[in-house]
C-alpha cells in the first residue's frame, strides 16, 4: 500500500483540513491509501520514507528550512498544496516590507521571536514535483492529485485561465457585464470560477495562469475604475511574488 | 533522583503546531510551558495599509478550521467605524454560515481529534475500522455543516461570498441544505447520546468563564462580554479588560483578563454563561446528557459541543424556514476614518478584532486576540492541576493525558496569529 | 471515443526505454491497417496516446513501438504479456507504396521513426521486384539507441542500408552526424525516386530539402507528421497544421502539401 | 410553410411542455438577458435590451419589445456539446459507455446565427468520416423557435456573414414580434413545428403582418453595429501569416480563451482519463478545450505555439480561412459574442480590416 504523509509549515491548516473534508472519500482514500503521518488527524506517527507528501505552508524559520529538507529527503513525490506552499501565501507581504517591523507591530519582545525575512514557497528550497495551487486548494484537484500520482499519470490540473472555468459554469463575465473588476483572464484555474458565480471578481487565489498578460489586463481595470494602488495590492494578496512584475501597476 | 521531564514533541490532532514541556523536580512541577512554535505570521502587521474591504478575505486565513469567525468579527469590527450594522435577512444569512462553521469544527474535533482518545484510537480514521457508521456519522455531520457554509459563502474553507454589510451574492434557495440539516440534527442528537457515555476522568477545575452574552440568542454572532465573576462589559472595552503580554516560549500571546492570567473561553463557557438560550432540543439534550447547569470538567467538553452541534442544526433550520432572499445581498459601506471593535464565538471561543481606518480608507492598525492565545495560560494551569497529583505514573501515561488534556481545549494553533510540542522534564 | 480491450500478447524490450508490444483483441480480430497508420493505445486510468502500428504479428495481432517518455508511454511500456490495454483505430492516412512501385526507394528514418517505416521496409523486402533500387537511411543518437538492430542487419543483406549517429561510442566505425549526409552515399535517380521519411521534424525538414535539392519532386516525399493528437479523428482540434487535421489528414503527407506549412514558425 | 399570427407566447410554452420539453429561453438574470427554463411567457424579458459593445454588456430597460435585445452571452453549443461529458468508464478492463443526455429541450428565442452556428456544428460533428453520435442524439433532441432579430447589437455582423438577420432554415418554428398591436408572426419550418402551430389559437396572417415582419428584417440588416468584408479573406490571412498585426494584437490578448468558449461554432475538446480513488475505475470525459490555451498543442513537453500571437493568429485564420478549406464553410456566423465578451475588447472584425 502506497505510503501518504501530510506536513505542515506556515499556514493556516485549510488546505491540510481539505483532505479531511473529502467526507465522502476519506473512508475509501484510506482504504486504498496508508496515511501514515498526518499530525492533524492522528497521533499515530509511522516513520518514512513515504510513496507521497503532501506539503501545506511556507518556510518562514531557521528550522523549518532544516526540516523541509528532512522531507524531500524521506519524500519519494512532494507535492505542495496551497498559495503557502506554492507561493508563500499571505504571510509573504512580509517580503514587501521590513520583518523586524512586522514583529515590533505584534509582540512586545521581538527578539523572543526567530524567524526569516521572507516567506518563501518550499520549492525555492527542495525539487517538489508538482504544486497545486490555490487558497485554500480544490477538494476535487486534491483528490486528483493523490489519484494521480498513485495511478502514475499526469494529474488533469489544466493551467489556463479561470475564464475557461466561468465559460464552462455558464457566469455571465462579470467583468464585461457589470464592470466588476475580475482578475480571472490572467488567474490559473482550479476553483471552478467560484467567484464570478457569486458576483465577485476573481482576486486571484490561485495564482498567475500559464501565459498571464497582466499588462493588457491592468488597462481594462483601470478603466473598471482601479486606481494603481488597488491594482498594486489586488495582485499582492495570497501570491504575492508569483505574479511577478508585469503585476506592477 | 527524582527529577522528571515530559516532552510531548508536536501535538497531534489540534489544528496547528505546539509542544508541552513540563519539569518536575522532587514531586513538584517547577516549569509547564506549553509551546506554541506555529511559525509567527504578523498578520496584524500586515493588514496595515490594506484597504478597509480586506481584512475578511485576509484574516480569513488566520485558520482554515474558523474562517468564518474571523470573517465575521472583522466585518462587524470594521461595519461599526462606518456606522453600518447588519440586521434581517443578512445577519440570519450571518448566521446560518456561522452555525455552519459550528457544525463542520464542532464534528471535525468531536469525531477526528476527540473521540479516539476516549475509545483509545490514534485518530478518526484507525478509528473507523472497528467503528465505521460512527465514523461515517461524524463524516456526515461534518460535511452537513460544510455544505450549509459552502451555500451561502461558496466553498467550506476560506468562503468567498463574504464582504462588508453582507454578502456578494445573495442565496435563492436554502431548501436542500435544510433537508441535508434535518438529518444532520437527528445525527447531532445521537452524537450527544453517544458522547455522554464515555468514560470522564474525574477532574473539575474552578473556571472563570469568559463568553459574549446575547439577549436575544445563544451568543455566536455578537454580544456584550460576559464573565463568571459577574463582569459585564461591551467589546467595545475589550482593551481595558483585554490584555495581552508575550511569553518566551510561545509565538502565542497570552491574554489576561482584568490582570488576571488564566481564564476560559470557549464550549464550557458559553455554556456555563448561556445555556438557557440553547434551542429547545439542544436543552433537552444537555439535561438527558446529565451536563447540569454549569460543567467544570473540561473532558466534558466534547459533550457540550454535540450540544452546540444539536443548537446549531435547529436554529439552522429556523432560519432557513424563515428565509426569503433579500432585496440587497450587502448594505452599503462607505469607509471613515475611526477605531473599531468586533467579537464573535468562533468554535474555540471569543475571537476579538479591534481595527483602526486612517482618512483614505486603509488600515492603520489591527489587533487580533483569537481564543486559543486567551486559553493558553489556562490550558497549563489544567495540565498543572492534573500532573502534579499524577507524576508518579510512567511517562508515556503522562504524555498521553497531557495531551489529552490540551485537546479537551481544541486548541487551533494556527488560530494564534500572534501563538504550541509535550517535553516534560522531571529534572 | 471508447477503446476496444486489447490483451498484450508478447512484450519485447528494445532498448532501455523503447517496448514493442503485440497487441490483440479480447473479442474479434483487429482491423485492417495501412503501413503508416496509427492508433490511440489506451492505458487504463492513465490516459490515451497516438502509437503507429509497425507490423501485424503472425497471429495477427498488431505491433507497435512505443518509447517511454511521459505517463502514459512510461505505462505502456510498463505492461505485461495478458494485461489489458485500450484500442481505437487503426487512424490516418498511409504511406502510398503503390506510388512507389517502379521506382528508386529510399527510406530516411530519424530514431524512433523506424517504427512506423517498418511495415514499409516489411513490403520491400517482400515485394522487391516491384521497386528500382532500394536504400535504408537512418539516423540515430547513440549505437545503443538504434531500433530493430537485428532486423536492420537483415534488411542489410537485400538493401542499402547506411546508418549515421550524433555522439559514436569506441566501437563505432560507421558514419557520424547528420542523417542528410547519407543522402550522398546512397544510390537513386532522383526524378525517379520515391522518400519515406520520418523523425523528428527538424530531422524530416532537414532529409525531405536534401533532397528536393538533388530532384526528388515533392510530392514524392512523403513525411509522417506528429502533432499533439487527443481524438485521432478530427473533433479535438489539437492536432491542426494550418488547414490540416494531421490524424485524418496526416500523420502521411506529402511534402509538397506541408513544405510551406512547416516553414511558418507555431503555426 | 405555415404561418399564423399569435398574440400570446403561453399557449406555445404550454404545448411545449405537453410534449415533454423543458423550454428554454431568454430571461433576466444575474445582470444579463440569458437563457434559462421558463415558466411562463412572463420569464421572458419584455421591456429589457443589452447594449453590446466591445468587453463590455449592459442591461437597460427598453420598452416594450418582449425579445428586443440581441445574441445572448451564452450560445446553443452548450445544448448540443455540453461543456464536460463522461464517455465511458471502465471496470476490469471492460469499457462501458456512458448513456448520452439527450433531454427533450424546446430552445425559445434562438437567432438565425444561432441556427448557422448549429448549421456549422452539424458539419462539423456529423459532416465527416466520423461523426459524433452524442452530438446527433442531442441535436434530435431540440425543438428550435426562432426569433427573428429586430434590435441587433452593437458587435453582431451576420448580414456580412449571410447568416442573419432572418432566419430562414434550420427552426421547427420562427416568430417575428410586429407591435401595434404587440403579436407574432409565425411560420414553421418543419412539419413537427407545423403541427404544434397548427393546434395554437391564432388568427390566419395577413398580408399587412408579412409586410410588417419584412420591415422588421429589413430594418434590422441596417442596423448592423459591424461589418466584416469577406471578399478575399480566406487567402489573404494565409498570406498573412507573418504580418508584424499579430504581435500587435498580442500585447492585448489576454490568451484567456474567453472568445472560444462563447463561440457557438468553436468545438474543440480535451480528454481528460482518470481513475476513481475510491473504487478503482477508470473513466474519461470530454470537456471544451481552447486553442488559447498552452496544453492544447503540447508536443514533447513544450507547447508549438507559444506565444500569444500565434495562439490568436490560428483562432483567426480557422474562423475565416482554413475552416472553408476544412468544412467548406466559415467558423464564423456573425454573432459578435467574442467581441462583447472579450474582457479587453478585441474586435475580430476591426482585427481583420488591420489584416486587409
Ligand atoms: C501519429 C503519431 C504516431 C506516433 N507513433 C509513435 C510510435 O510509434 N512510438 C512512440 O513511442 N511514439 C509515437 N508517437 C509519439 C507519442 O504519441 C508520444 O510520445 C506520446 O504522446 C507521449 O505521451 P506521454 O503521455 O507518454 O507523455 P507526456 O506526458 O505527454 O509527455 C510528452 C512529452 O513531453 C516530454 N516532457 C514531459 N515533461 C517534460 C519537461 N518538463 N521538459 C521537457 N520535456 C518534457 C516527454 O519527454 C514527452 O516527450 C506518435 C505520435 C503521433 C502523433
Ligand atoms: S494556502 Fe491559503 S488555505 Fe492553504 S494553508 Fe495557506 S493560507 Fe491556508
Ligand atoms: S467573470 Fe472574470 S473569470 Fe469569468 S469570464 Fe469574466 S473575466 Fe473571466
Ligand atoms: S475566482 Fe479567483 S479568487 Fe475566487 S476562488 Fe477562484 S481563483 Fe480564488
Amino acid at each position: 500500500m502506497s505510503r501518504l504523509a501530510v506536513w505542515k509549515f506556515a499556514s493556516c491548516d485549510g488546505c491540510q483540513l481539505t483532505l479531511l473534508d473529502c467526507e465522502d472519500e476519506l473512508l475509501s482514500v484510506a482504504a486504498q491509501v496508508d496515511i501514515a503521518y498526518f499530525l492533524e488527524a492522528s497521533s499515530d506517527r509511522g516513520a518514512g520514507p513515504y510513496d507521497l507528501s503532501l506539503v501545506e505552508g511556507s518556510i518562514t524559520t531557521p528550522d523549518d528550512l532544516e526540516r523541509i529538507k528532512h522531507v524531500r529527503r524521506v519524500s519519494k513525490h512532494l507535492v505542495t498544496i496551497g498559495a503557502c506552499a506554492t507561493a508563500g501565501g499571505v504571510q509573504a507581504l512580509r517580503d514587501l516590507a521590513d520583518v523586524r517591523e512586522f514583529a515590533a507591530v505584534v509582540y512586545a519582545r521581538p527578539d523572543y521571536i526567530r524567524t526569516l525575512d521572507r516567506s518563501t514557497p518550499v520549492s525555492a528550497h527542495v525539487p517538489v514535483d508538482f504544486e497545486l495551487r490555490g487558497c485554500p486548494i480544490d477538494r476535487g484537484q486534491l483528490l486528483e492529485i493523490i489519484g494521480a500520482f498513485l495511478a502514475g499519470r499526469r494529474p488533469v490540473v489544466p493551467a489556463h485561465s479561470v475564464c475557461v472555468e466561468c465559460k464552462a459554469r455558464g457566469n455571465p463575465c462579470v467583468l464585461a457585464a457589470h464592470g466588476t473588476p475580475c482578475l480571472g483572464p490572467v488567474t490559473q484555474a482550479g476553483c471552478g470560477a467560484l467567484c464570478p458565480a457569486f458576483n465577485r471578481g476573481c482576486f486571484g487565489c490561485f495564482g498567475p495562469m500559464e501565459s498571464p498578460n497582466a499588462a493588457a489586463l491592468n488597462a481594462r481595470l483601470r478603466a473598471a475604475g482601479m486606481d494603481d494602488d488597488e491594482l498594486g495590492r489586488v495582485y499582492r494578496t495570497f501570491n504575492v511574488t508569483t505574479f511577478g512584475s508585469s503585476s506592477d501597476a | 533522583m527524582t527529577h522528571k521531564t515530559i516532552r510531548v514533541g508536536g501535538l497531534t490532532r489540534v489544528e496547528g503546531e505546539g509542544a508541552l514541556l513540563v519539569r518536575a523536580h522532587d514531586g513538584r512541577i517547577t516549569d509547564l510551558q506549553l509551546r506554541i512554535y506555529e511559525p509567527p505570521r504578523f498578520f496584524e502587521a500586515l493588514l496595515r495599509g490594506r484597504a478597509f474591504t480586506e481584512p475578511p478575505d485576509i484574516t480569513a486565513r488566520i485558520c482554515g478550521i474558523c474562517p468564518v469567525a474571523y470573517q465575521m468579527s472583522a466585518c462587524q469590527a470594521l461595519e461599526s467605524i462606518c456606522g453600518v450594522t447588519v440586521e434581517g435577512t443578512l445577519r440570519d444569512l450571518r448566521l446560518l454560515l456561522y452555525y455552519g462553521e459550528w457544525i463542520e469544527s464542532h464534528a471535525l474535533h468531536i469525531y477526528l481529534l476527540h473521540a479516539p482518545d476516549f475509545l483509545g484510537y490514534p485518530g478518526g480514521v484507525a478509528m473507523a475500522a472497528d467503528h465505521r457508521p460512527l465514523v461515517e456519522r461524524g463524516l456526515a455531520l461534518k460535511k452537513a455543516g460544510n455544505e450549509l457554509v459552502a451555500a451561502i459563502g461558496g466553498r467550506a474553507i476560506h468562503p468567498i461570498n463574504v464582504r462588508l454589510g453582507g454578502f456578494y451574492r445573495a442565496p435563492v434557495d436554502l431548501t436542500p441544505i435544510a433537508e441535508r440539516l434535518r438529518h444532520a440534527l437527528d445525527a447531532a442528537l445521537a452524537t450527544v447520546e453517544w458522547v455522554s457515555g464515555f468514560d470522564f476522568p474525574d477532574v473539575e477545575h474552578d473556571y472563570r468563564f469568559l463568553a459574549l452574552q446575547h439577549p436575544a440568542e445563544y451568543a455566536i454572532l455578537s454580544g456584550d462580554v460576559a464573565v463568571s465573576d459577574g463582569t459585564f462589559f461591551p467589546v467595545t472595552e475589550w482593551p481595558y479588560h483585554v490584555v495581552e503580554e508575550q511569553v518566551p516560549h510561545s509565538t502565542a500571546l497570552h491574554a489576561r483578563l482584568d490582570g488576571l492570567p488564566g481564564y476560559l473561553t470557549g464550549p464550557l463557557a458559553r455554556y456555563a454563561l448561556n445555556a438557557p438560550q440553547l434551542s429547545p432540543l439542544a436543552l433537552r439534550a444537555a439535561a438527558d446528557a446529565g451536563l447540569g447547569r454549569v460543567c467544570r470538567n473540561p473532558f466534558r467538553s466534547i459533550v457540550v459541543r454535540a450540544v452546540e452541534i444539536v443548537h446549531a442544526c435547529e436554529e439552522a433550520l429556523r432560519l432557513i424556514d424563515r428565509y426569503t432572499p433579500p432585496d440587497q445581498p450587502a448594505l452599503p459601506v462607505t469607509a471613515r476614518p475611526g477605531v473599531g471593535h468586533g467579537a464573535s464565538e468562533a468554535p474555540r471561543g471569543a475571537l476579538y478584532h479591534r481595527y483602526r481606518i486612517d482618512d483614505v480608507g486603509l488600515i492603520a492598525e489591527a489587533d487580533i486576540v483569537p481564543p486559543t492565545a486567551q486559553n493558553q495560560a489556562r490550558i497549563e494551569a489544567d495540565l498543572h492541576a492534573l500532573l502534579q497529583p499524577r507524576l508518579d505514573l510512567p511517562v508515556p501515561e503522562l504524555t498521553e493525558l497531557c495531551e489529552r488534556a490540551i485537546r479537551n481545549h481544541d486548541p487551533c494553533i494556527s488560530c494564534s496569529a500572534h501563538f504550541l510540542d509535550l517535553h516534560l522534564h522531571h529534572d | 471515443m471508447i477503446p476496444a480491450p486489447y490483451r498484450v500478447r508478447s512484450r519485447r524490450p528494445d532498448r532501455a526505454d523503447t517496448v514493442t508490444l503485440t497487441l490483440e483483441p479480447v473479442e474479434g480480430t483487429c482491423p485492417p491497417f495501412l503501413p503508416g497508420q496509427f492508433t490511440m493505445l489506451y492505458a487504463p486510468g492513465v490516459g490515451e496516446i497516438p502509437i503507429s502500428i509497425s507490423g501485424r504479428a503472425r497471429s495477427g495481432g498488431y505491433v507497435q513501438t512505443i518509447r517511454a517518455v511521459g505517463a502514459v508511454s512510461r505505462a505502456l511500456c510498463r505492461m505485461r504479456r495478458g494485461d489489458i490495454v485500450g484500442v481505437r483505430g487503426p487512424f490516418g492516412t498511409s504511406w502510398d507504396l503503390a506510388a512507389a512501385h517502379g521506382l528508386d526507394v529510399v527510406v530516411a528514418a530519424g530514431g524512433l521513426g523506424l517504427a512506423p517505416l517498418r511495415p514499409v521496409i516489411r513490403e520491400l523486402e517482400a515485394h522487391g521486384v516491384r521497386y528500382g533500387r532500394i536504400s535504408l537511411i537512418a539516423g540515430t543518437r547513440t549505437p545503443a539507441t538504434l531500433m530493430y538492430p537485428r532486423e536492420l542487419a537483415r534488411w542489410g543483406r537485400d538493401f542499402d542500408v547506411q546508418v549515421t549517429v550524433d555522439h559514436p561510442d569506441r566501437a563505432w566505425k560507421g558514419p557520424t552526424g547528420l542523417i542528410t549526409k547519407l543522402v550522398g552515399r546512397i544510390v537513386f535517380e532522383p526524378r525517379r525516386t520515391y522518400a519515406f521519411v520520418c523523425g523528428p521534424e527538424v530531422m524530416m525538414r532537414a532529409t525531405a530539402e536534401e533532397l528536393l535539392r538533388r530532384g526528388v519532386p515533392a510530392e514524392r516525399i512523403a513525411l509522417s507528421l506528429e502533432r499533439n493528437m487527443k481524438c485521432g479523428i478530427g473533433r479535438c482540434g489539437h492536432c491542426q497544421l494550418g488547414p490540416l487535421f494531421t490524424c485524418l489528414d496526416g500523420p502521411v503527407l506529402t511534402y509538397d502539401r506541408v513544405s510551406a506549412l512547416m516553414e511558418v514558425k507555431q503555426l | 410553410m405555415e404561418q399564423a399570427v399569435l398574440t400570446s407566447l403561453d399557449p406555445l410554452i404550454g404545448a411545449l411542455r405537453e410534449h415533454g420539453y423543458a423550454v428554454v429561453g431568454p430571461t433576466v438574470r444575474d445582470g444579463v438577458i440569458r437563457f434559462c427554463e421558463l415558466g411562463s411567457a412572463a420569464d421572458l424579458p419584455a421591456g429589457w435590451t443589452d447594449e453590446q459593445a466591445p468587453g463590455a454588456y449592459r442591461l437597460r430597460e427598453g420598452g416594450e419589445p418582449v425579445f428586443g435585445f440581441a445574441a445572448s452571452p451564452d450560445s446553443v453549443k452548450r445544448f448540443t456539446h455540453p461543456p464536460r461529458s463522461t464517455l465511458f468508464r471502465m471496470r476490469d478492463g471492460v469499457p462501458e459507455a456512458v448513456p448520452v443526455e439527450a433531454p427533450k429541450v424546446a430552445l425559445l428565442g434562438v437567432r438565425a446565427c444561432d441556427l448557422a452556428g448549429l448549421a456549422v456544428q452539424d458539419r462539423v460533428f456529423l459532416g465527416g468520416r466520423y461523426p459524433d453520435e452524442a452530438y446527433r442524439a442531442r441535436r434530435a433532441a431540440l425543438f428550435l423557435i426562432a426569433v427573428n432579430c429586430a434590435v441587433p447589437g452593437g458587435t453582431c455582423f451576420c448580414a456580412s456573414m449571410n447568416t442573419g438577420p432572418r432566419a430562414t432554415s434550420g427552426f421547427d418554428l420562427a416568430l417575428t414580434e410586429l407591435t401595434g398591436p404587440h403579436r407574432f408572426l409565425a411560420e414553421s419550418g418543419s412539419e413537427r413545428g407545423a403541427t404544434l402551430l397548427e393546434a395554437l389559437p391564432s388568427r390566419p396572417a395577413t398580408d399587412a403582418d408579412r409586410q410588417a415582419a419584412r420591415q422588421v428584417s429589413e430594418t434590422a440588416e441596417q442596423r448592423m453595429g459591424r461589418h466584416v468584408e469577406l471578399d478575399g479573406v480566406k487567402e489573404r490571412l494565409t498570406e498573412r501569416r507573418e504580418s508584424p498585426v499579430w504581435n500587435e494584437i498580442a500585447s492585448r490578448c489576454l490568451t484567456c480563451a474567453n472568445c472560444t468558449m462563447v463561440c457557438p461554432t468553436c468545438f474543440c475538446a480535451t480528454i481528460e482519463d482518470g481513475t476513481d480513488l475510491a473504487d478503482g475505475s477508470a473513466s474519461r470525459a470530454e470537456r471544451w478545450d481552447s486553442c488559447f490555451t498552452l496544453e492544447f498543442t503540447e508536443l514533447g513537453g513544450a507547447p508549438v505555439r507559444s506565444s500569444g500571437a500565434a495562439r490568436y493568429r490560428q483562432w483567426l485564420t480557422h474562423k475565416f480561412s482554413t475552416w472553408v478549406d476544412q468544412f467548406g464553410t466559415y467558423g464564423c456566423v456573425g454573432c459578435g459574442r467574442c467581441i462583447t465578451w472579450c474582457p479587453t475588447g478585441i474586435d475580430i472584425t476591426e482585427e481583420l480590416e488591420r489584416l486587409r
